[in-house]
C-alpha cells in the first residue's frame, strides 16, 4: 500500500446518508459519529449509507446516487429495529440484488463504517459497476439533423436537457425556465420529498408535489417507525409529562441543529444535536441559553427574516390554523392541544407565540418551545398523562382518525415557494420542518391534488 | 533573451492570440463562449497595453471586461435557461455583406496601418504614464474627465429607466400596446406573441 | 515595425468586429461586434501613444473616452435589449421590422 | 503620484521581477499559496472542533488536510452530460493563477516581492474581477443545474461588492500616493491602515470572503446547492477546485495584511514573520466568522451592498482623501 493509499485510509469518511423509512433518529447520530463526514453530493462521496427500510419508489433513486459516487465507492446498509422486510416493501430485497456487495452493519457503528472504508482503499475489497447500467440518461447523441438531440426549433432535447419553457419572471419579464425534478433524495431537503418546478436562474417557478415515495405503492402500509414515536404513542397509552416533553425539546433541537446545518453552520449544528442526543430536563439552562443566543443571531435573524411567510389567511384553506402546531403558533395563532389537556392543567401551561409566521418566527417559536417543554418536564415530576385528549405533537396535534400535520403542511409549499430564490426555498421548506414518512401515514390516492407519472418508473421496474 | 526582446515576442503573441480569440467569438455556437472569448480577446490586448507602459489602462480594461462579458454570459444564458447549449442554427444574415465589409474596412486600416509613415517617438521608459494620465485627468483636460463622468451617470439614469418595470407612463406592459411580432395578428397587451413564438430564442447560448 | 504589426493587428479586430456586427441577428451578439471594433481603435490609439506620440498624456485620455463609450454602449445596449424584449418578446433584429408605435 | 524620490525609497523597482530565471519567484509564490492554503484548512478544522464541542487529537488536525487530499486525489473523477472539458478545467487554474498575481504583487518581506509593479492595486483589482469569470465558468461548464445555479449567484454577488473593494483599495492608496503595494506599505510606517481608515479592513474582508465564496458569503458552493458549482466535481478536479478556492483566500489575507496591517512593519521580530503572523490573523478571522456567521441571503446581501457598503467605501475614500489634504 502507498504512502497516499495509506494517507487516504486515515481521511474522515465521506458519506452520503439515504434516510430510508424509520431511518431518521439513526442519520443523526450519523452525523455525530467521530472520523465520518456527511457531504453535499454523492460526488465527494465514498460510502453510501442506506438508513432504515427502502420502499419500491426509493430503490432507483438510491442506485442512481450510487452510480454518480465517482469511486472507489461501497454501500452500508443499516436496518433499523431488525424488522423484516417483508411486510410489504421490497425495496430492500432490490437493493440487495442490485448491489451484490451492500455490507449491513448495525446502525451507528462507527468500526463497522471505517473498516469498509480502510478495505475498500486498501483494494481488499472491490468495487461494482454502476447498477443501473441498463438504464440511460435520455437519448440524445446521434438523435437529430446534428446529432445532438434537438429537433426543429425548439423540440427534443438539446445534449440531453430538455427545451426551457418561458415563464414570467418577477420583474415582468418572459424569461426562459428548466423544467425539473428534485428530490426524493436531495440532501438539503427533506429525505423523500419531491418537486416538480421551474428553474428561472435561481427563481423558482411553479412547484408541484411529486409522489411520497414512502408510500410507493397504493394499498401498501405506512413503513418504518416514525420520528413521532412517543407522542403517537401516548393517543393509547399512558406516558408520563416529562417524558414526552423532552422528546418534544429533543424533536425541537435536533430540527434545530439540521436547520444549522443548511445555513453554512454545520459545527454549531453538531453541537446542538449532540445535545439533543442526551437531553434530559436538567438541561434546561442550556437551551435557554441557546435560545437566547439565538434570538440575539443577527446573521441567523437576516438569513431567515421574511422568508416564506406563511400567515393566518396563508394557512387557513389549508385548517391549519384551527388545528394548532409551531408553525400555527408562530403565525400568532395560539391554539395548543396542551391547553385543555388535563395531565398539564396543574402546570402553569400557556401556548408559546410568535407573530409573523416567516421562518426567523418560526425558529424563534421552537427553540423557545424546546426551552419551555424542559421547563414544563422539571415541573411535572411523575405526572402521567393518560390517553383521551388529542396529544400535542412537535409539528401539531396528534388524534386518532386527524390527519397527520405533515400531511396538511405540505401542501403549504406550491404558494410558499413559487417565486422564491433558491436559498430561501430550502430555508422555506426547512422551516416547515416536514417529515413525508408522516405525510404517508394517511396519504390516500386522493389527498395528493397533482401526481405526475414520470416518477414511478422505479416501482414499474418491480416484479 | 533580453528583456526588450521577450517583450517583443510577447507581443507577437499576444497580438496574435488577441485576433484568434476575436474570430472565435462569432464561430462558436455558445452565447457563454462567444462571451468568454472576447473576453480572451480583451485581455490580450490589455496585456499588449501594458507592454506598451500603458500599464494602468491595460489593467482597468481587463478589470472592466471581465465584469462586462460575465454580466453579458449571464444574460444570455437568463434568456435561454439551458446550461448545455439550444438547438444550432445558422445565426446570420447578410453574410456575404458582411464579410465583404469586414475585408474591406481590414484592408483599408491595415493599409493605412503599414503606408503611412508615423514618426518614430517612442515613450519614454523612465516616465511614469500613470501618474501623468492623472495629472492630466484632473488638470488640464478636467473637463473632459469631468463630461466622461456624467455621461456614465446619465447613462445609468437612462439604462435602469428603459430597462426598468416602470416606465414614465406606468408599468412598461399596460397600455402601451405593443405591436405584434407577426403583422397579421390584432394590435394590444393581450395579443403579445405566443411564448413559444419561434424566432424566440434559441440558437446561442 | 513593431508599430505596423499592432496596426495591423488592430485592423483585424477592427474587420472582425465590423463582420459580426453585420452579420449577427441577436442584439447581444450585435454588441460584441461593436466592442471589437472600439476594441481595435483602442489598440491602435495606444499603439500609436506609445511608438509614435512620445507617450503625450493627451493619447491616453483618448483611450479613455473609447472606454467611456464602450461603458455607454454596453449599458445602454442591455437596458435596451431588456426593455425591447419585455414589450416584445424579441432578442433578436428581425423580429423588429416593425419599429414603431 | 510617486516621484522619483518615492521609488528610490521602496527599495523595490519592477526590476525586481527577474526575467532571466523565474524560478525562484514562482517557487516563493507557489509556496506562500500552499503554506497558506494548509494552514486555512487547519484553522478550518480546529474552529470547527472548537465550536462543535468535540475533542481534536493533534495528529488528526496537522495531518487530516494531507489525508483528505491524498483521498481525494485516490477517488476517480467522473463526468456529467456533455460538459465542457477544457473550461471546466480551466476554471481552477484560473483561480489559482489569479490568486498567484495578487500574490506576487506584495512584498511578503523588506525588499522581498516577486513583482512589486507600479499599479499593483490595479492589477489586484483585475485579477479578482477574473476570479469572478472562474467561477462563473466553473458552474457553467459540468452542464448541470446547480453548479449552473451556483455560478448565477456568485455573480449576483461579486458585482456587488466589486465596486466597495476598488474604492477600498483606492482609499489605502491615497496616503500612500502610489499604487504599488510596496508603497503602500511604506506609508504605513508608524500608523497602519486599519487604525488610519477603520472602515478599509472590513469593508475588504467581506469583499474578500465573497472572492473565495467562504462562510456566510459561501453563495457558490453551498449546502443548500448540494455543493453548488462543485456539485458535480469528485477526485482530483474537486481537490484542485478546493485548493483554488483556498488560493484566493490566501490571496486576500495576504494582501490584507499588507494594504491595511502594516505589513512587514513590527517591532523586533523580522519583517517576514510580521508578515505571516499578520496573513494567520486574518486567515484565523475569516475562518471564524464562517463557522459564526450564517449563510446570507441573496436578496439582502445585494441591499446591504449598495445601500450601506458602497456608501461606507465611498466615506472612506473622502475621509481619506481629506486626510491626505
Amino acid at each position: 500500500m502507498g504512502l497516499l493509499t495509506s494517507a487516504a485510509s486515515r481521511a474522515e469518511v465521506p458519506v452520503f446518508p439515504v434516510v430510508g423509512a424509520g431511518g431518521r433518529e439513526a442519520a443523526e447520530a450519523l452525523w455525530l459519529l467521530p472520523g465520518v463526514r456527511m457531504v453535499d453530493t454523492p460526488r465527494a462521496a465514498a460510502v453510501l449509507v442506506v438508513i432504515g427500510r427502502l420502499t419500491r419508489a426509493l430503490l432507483q433513486p438510491v442506485l442512481l446516487v450510487h452510480d454518480q459516487m465517482p469511486g472507489p465507492r461501497a454501500t452500508l446498509w443499516w436496518p433499523v429495529d431488525g424488522r423484516p422486510a417483508d411486510d410489504g416493501t421490497d425495496g430492500d430485497e432490490g437493493l440487495l440484488a442490485a448491489l451484490p456487495d451492500v455490507v449491513t452493519t448495525t446502525a451507528g457503528d462507527a468500526a463497522g463504517l471505517r473498516a469498509v472504508f480502510a478495505d475498500l482503499l486498501a483494494g481488499r475489497r472491490p468495487w461494482g459497476p454502476p447498477a443501473l447500467a441498463d438504464i440511460e440518461s435520455p437519448r440524445w447523441r446521434g438523435v437529430g439533423p446534428y446529432g445532438h438531440g434537438g429537433e426543429g426549433m425548439m423540440g427534443g432535447v438539446p445534449y440531453g436537457r430538455p427545451f426551457a419553457e418561458m415563464a414570467q419572471d418577477p420583474d415582468g419579464l418572459m424569461l426562459d425556465q428548466l423544467p425539473l425534478q428534485i428530490g426524493p433524495l436531495f440532501p438539503a431537503l427533506p429525505p423523500g420529498l419531491v418537486l416538480h418546478l421551474g428553474l428561472q436562474g435561481d427563481v423558482i417557478r411553479g412547484v408541484t408535489l411529486g409522489d411520497n415515495p414512502y408510500r410507493s405503492w397504493p394499498g401498501d402500509p405506512p413503513v418504518g417507525p416514525l420520528d413521532s414515536v412517543p407522542f403517537l404513542d401516548a393517543r393509547t397509552s399512558p406516558t408520563t409529562v416529562a417524558a414526552l416533553e423532552v422528546a418534544r425539546a429533543r424533536h425541537h433541537l435536533r430540527w434545530l441543529a439540521r436547520t444549522l446545518r443548511l445555513h453554512g453552520l454545520d459545527a454549531r449544528g453538531r453541537r446542538i444535536a449532540a445535545l439533543a442526543g442526551g437531553l434530559s430536563a436538567t438541561d434546561r439552562p442550556a437551551v435557554e441559553a441557546l435560545a437566547r443566543r439565538l434570538g440575539r443571531d443577527r446573521g441567523l435573524a437576516g438569513a431567515t427574516a421574511g422568508v416564506g411567510v406563511a400567515d393566518q389567511a396563508t394557512l387557513e384553506p389549508l385548517g391549519i390554523e384551527l388545528a394548532g402546531g409551531p408553525v400555527a403558533r408562530a403565525a400568532g395563532v395560539a391554539i395548543d392541544a396542551r391547553t385543555d389537556d388535563p395531565a398539564y392543567a396543574g402546570l402553569d401551561f400557556e401556548p408559546v407565540v410568535h407573530h409573523g409566521g416567516d421562518a426567523r418566527a418560526r425558529l424563534r417559536q421552537r427553540v423557545a418551545e424546546a426551552a419551555q417543554a424542559l421547563a414544563l418536564a422539571e415541573r411535572a415530576g411523575d405526572a402521567v398523562r393518560s390517553p383521551g385528549p388529542p396529544v400535542e405533537g412537535p409539528r401539531g396535534p396528534l388524534a386518532p382518525g386527524r390527519t397527520m400535520p405533515s400531511s396538511s403542511l405540505i401542501h403549504l409549499l406550491p404558494t410558499l415557494l413559487d417565486g422564491q430564490e433558491w436559498g430561501d426555498a430550502v430555508t422555506t421548506v426547512a422551516s416547515l420542518d416536514l417529515d413525508l414518512e408522516e405525510a404517508a401515514v394517511d396519504q390516500s390516492a386522493t389527498a395528493w391534488p397533482q401526481t405526475p407519472t414520470g416518477t414511478s418508473t422505479a416501482s414499474t421496474r418491480t416484479p | 533573451m533580453s528583456r526588450p526582446e521577450l517583450a517583443g515576442v510577447a507581443m507577437w503573441i499576444l497580438g496574435g492570440s488577441s485576433v484568434v480569440a476575436a474570430w472565435r467569438v462569432f464561430r462558436t455556437d455558445s452565447m457563454v463562449r462567444a462571451a468568454y472569448w472576447l473576453l480572451a480577446s480583451f485581455v490580450a490586448v490589455g496585456m499588449v497595453m501594458v507592454l506598451l507602459q500603458a500599464r494602468f489602462l491595460g489593467l482597468v480594461l481587463v478589470l472592466m471586461m471581465a465584469g462586462e462579458m460575465t454580466i453579458m454570459a449571464a444574460f444570455m444564458v437568463m434568456f435561454m435557461m439551458n446550461p448545455a447549449g439550444l438547438n444550432p442554427m445558422s445565426m446570420v444574415h447578410q453574410h456575404t455583406t458582411a464579410k465583404v465589409a469586414g475585408v474591406v474596412a481590414f484592408a483599408g486600416l491595415a493599409f493605412v496601418g503599414v503606408a503611412a509613415d508615423f514618426p518614430d517617438r517612442p515613450v519614454d521608459a523612465a516616465s511614469e504614464p500613470t501618474a501623468e494620465l492623472g495629472e492630466e485627468l484632473l488638470g488640464d483636460s478636467m473637463l473632459i474627465f469631468e463630461t466622461a463622468g456624467v455621461t456614465l451617470l446619465a447613462t445609468m439614469i437612462g439604462a435602469i429607466a428603459i430597462a426598468g418595470k416602470r416606465g414614465r407612463f406606468g408599468n412598461a406592459q399596460e397600455g402601451s400596446a405593443p405591436p405584434p411580432v407577426d403583422p397579421d395578428a390584432p394590435a394590444g397587451p393581450d395579443a403579445r406573441p405566443s411564448p413559444m413564438h419561434g424566432g424566440h430564442g434559441g440558437m446561442h447560448h | 515595425m513593431e508599430l505596423q504589426l499592432l496596426l495591423v493587428v488592430s485592423a483585424a479586430l477592427f474587420g472582425i468586429g465590423v463582420y459580426g456586427a453585420l452579420s449577427q441577428q441577436t442584439f447581444v451578439m450585435i454588441m460584441m461586434g461593436i466592442e471589437l471594433m472600439l476594441n481595435g481603435a483602442m489598440l491602435a490609439a495606444v499603439a500609436l501613444w506609445a511608438m509614435s506620440g512620445a507617450g503625450a498624456p493627451k493619447g491616453q485620455l483618448l483611450t479613455v473616452i473609447v472606454m467611456t463609450v464602450m461603458a455607454v454602449e454596453a449599458a445602454l445596449g442591455f437596458a435596451l435589449v431588456i426593455g425591447i424584449f419585455r414589450t416584445r418578446q424579441a432578442d433578436m433584429t428581425e423580429m423588429l421590422e416593425q419599429l414603431k408605435g | 503620484m510617486a516621484t522619483d524620490a518615492d521609488r528610490d525609497v521602496d527599495g523595490i523597482d519592477e526590476d525586481a521581477v527577474s526575467w532571466s530565471d523565474p524560478l525562484p519567484a514562482v517557487l516563493l509564490v507557489g509556496a506562500v499559496l500552499v503554506a497558506g492554503a494548509y494552514a486555512t484548512s487547519v484553522l478550518d478544522t480546529a474552529a470547527a472542533h472548537l465550536v462543535a464541542g468535540r475533542r481534536l487529537r493533534l495528529g488528526e488536525l496537522v495531518l487530516g488536510p494531507w489525508r483528505e487530499a491524498a483521498l481525494l486525489a485516490h477517488m476517480r473523477r467522473s463526468t456529467t452530460e456533455r460538459p465542457d472539458v477544457q473550461t471546466w478545467a480551466l476554471a481552477p487554474a484560473l483561480l489559482a493563477g489569479m490568486a498567484a498575481v495578487a500574490v506576487a504583487t506584495v512584498p511578503l518581506a523588506p525588499g522581498v516581492a516577486v513583482a512589486d509593479v507600479a499599479d499593483g492595486i490595479v492589477l489586484f483589482g483585475a485579477a479578482m474581477a477574473l476570479v469572478m469569470v472562474g467561477v462563473y465558468l466553473h458552474g457553467w461548464s459540468s452542464n448541470s443545474v446547480f453548479p449552473l445555479v451556483g455560478g448565477y449567484r456568485f455573480v449576483a454577488l461579486a458585482l456587488s461588492y466589486e465596486m466597495p473593494l476598488a474604492l477600498v483599495l483606492i482609499a489605502a492608496a491615497l496616503p500612500a500616493e502610489s499604487l504599488s503595494v510596496g508603497a503602500i506599505v511604506e506609508s504605513q510606517q508608524g500608523l497602519w491602515n486599519v487604525v488610519r481608515q477603520p472602515l478599509g479592513l472590513p469593508l475588504f474582508l467581506v469583499a474578500g470572503m465573497g472572492l473565495a465564496s467562504w462562510g456566510p458569503l459561501g453563495m457558490s458552493d453551498g449546502t443548500d446547492l448540494a455543493g453548488g458549482t462543485s456539485a458535480e466535481s469528485s477526485g482530483g478536479a474537486r481537490l484542485v477546485w478546493a485548493l483554488a478556492r483556498r488560493f484566493v483566500l490566501v490571496a486576500v489575507a495576504v494582501t490584507g495584511a499588507a494594504v491595511f496591517l502594516g505589513g512587514w512593519h513590527g517591532p523586533v521580530l523580522a519583517g517576514g514573520l510580521w508578515m505571516a503572523l499578520k496573513t494567520l490573523v486574518l486567515l484565523a478571522v475569516l475562518v471564524g466568522v464562517g463557522h459564526r456567521v450564517a449563510r446570507i441571503r441573496l436578496e439582502r446581501f445585494v441591499v446591504v451592498a449598495w445601500a450601506v457598503l458602497i456608501p461606507l467605501a465611498l466615506i472612506d475614500v473622502f475621509v481619506s482623501g481629506a486626510l491626505v489634504l
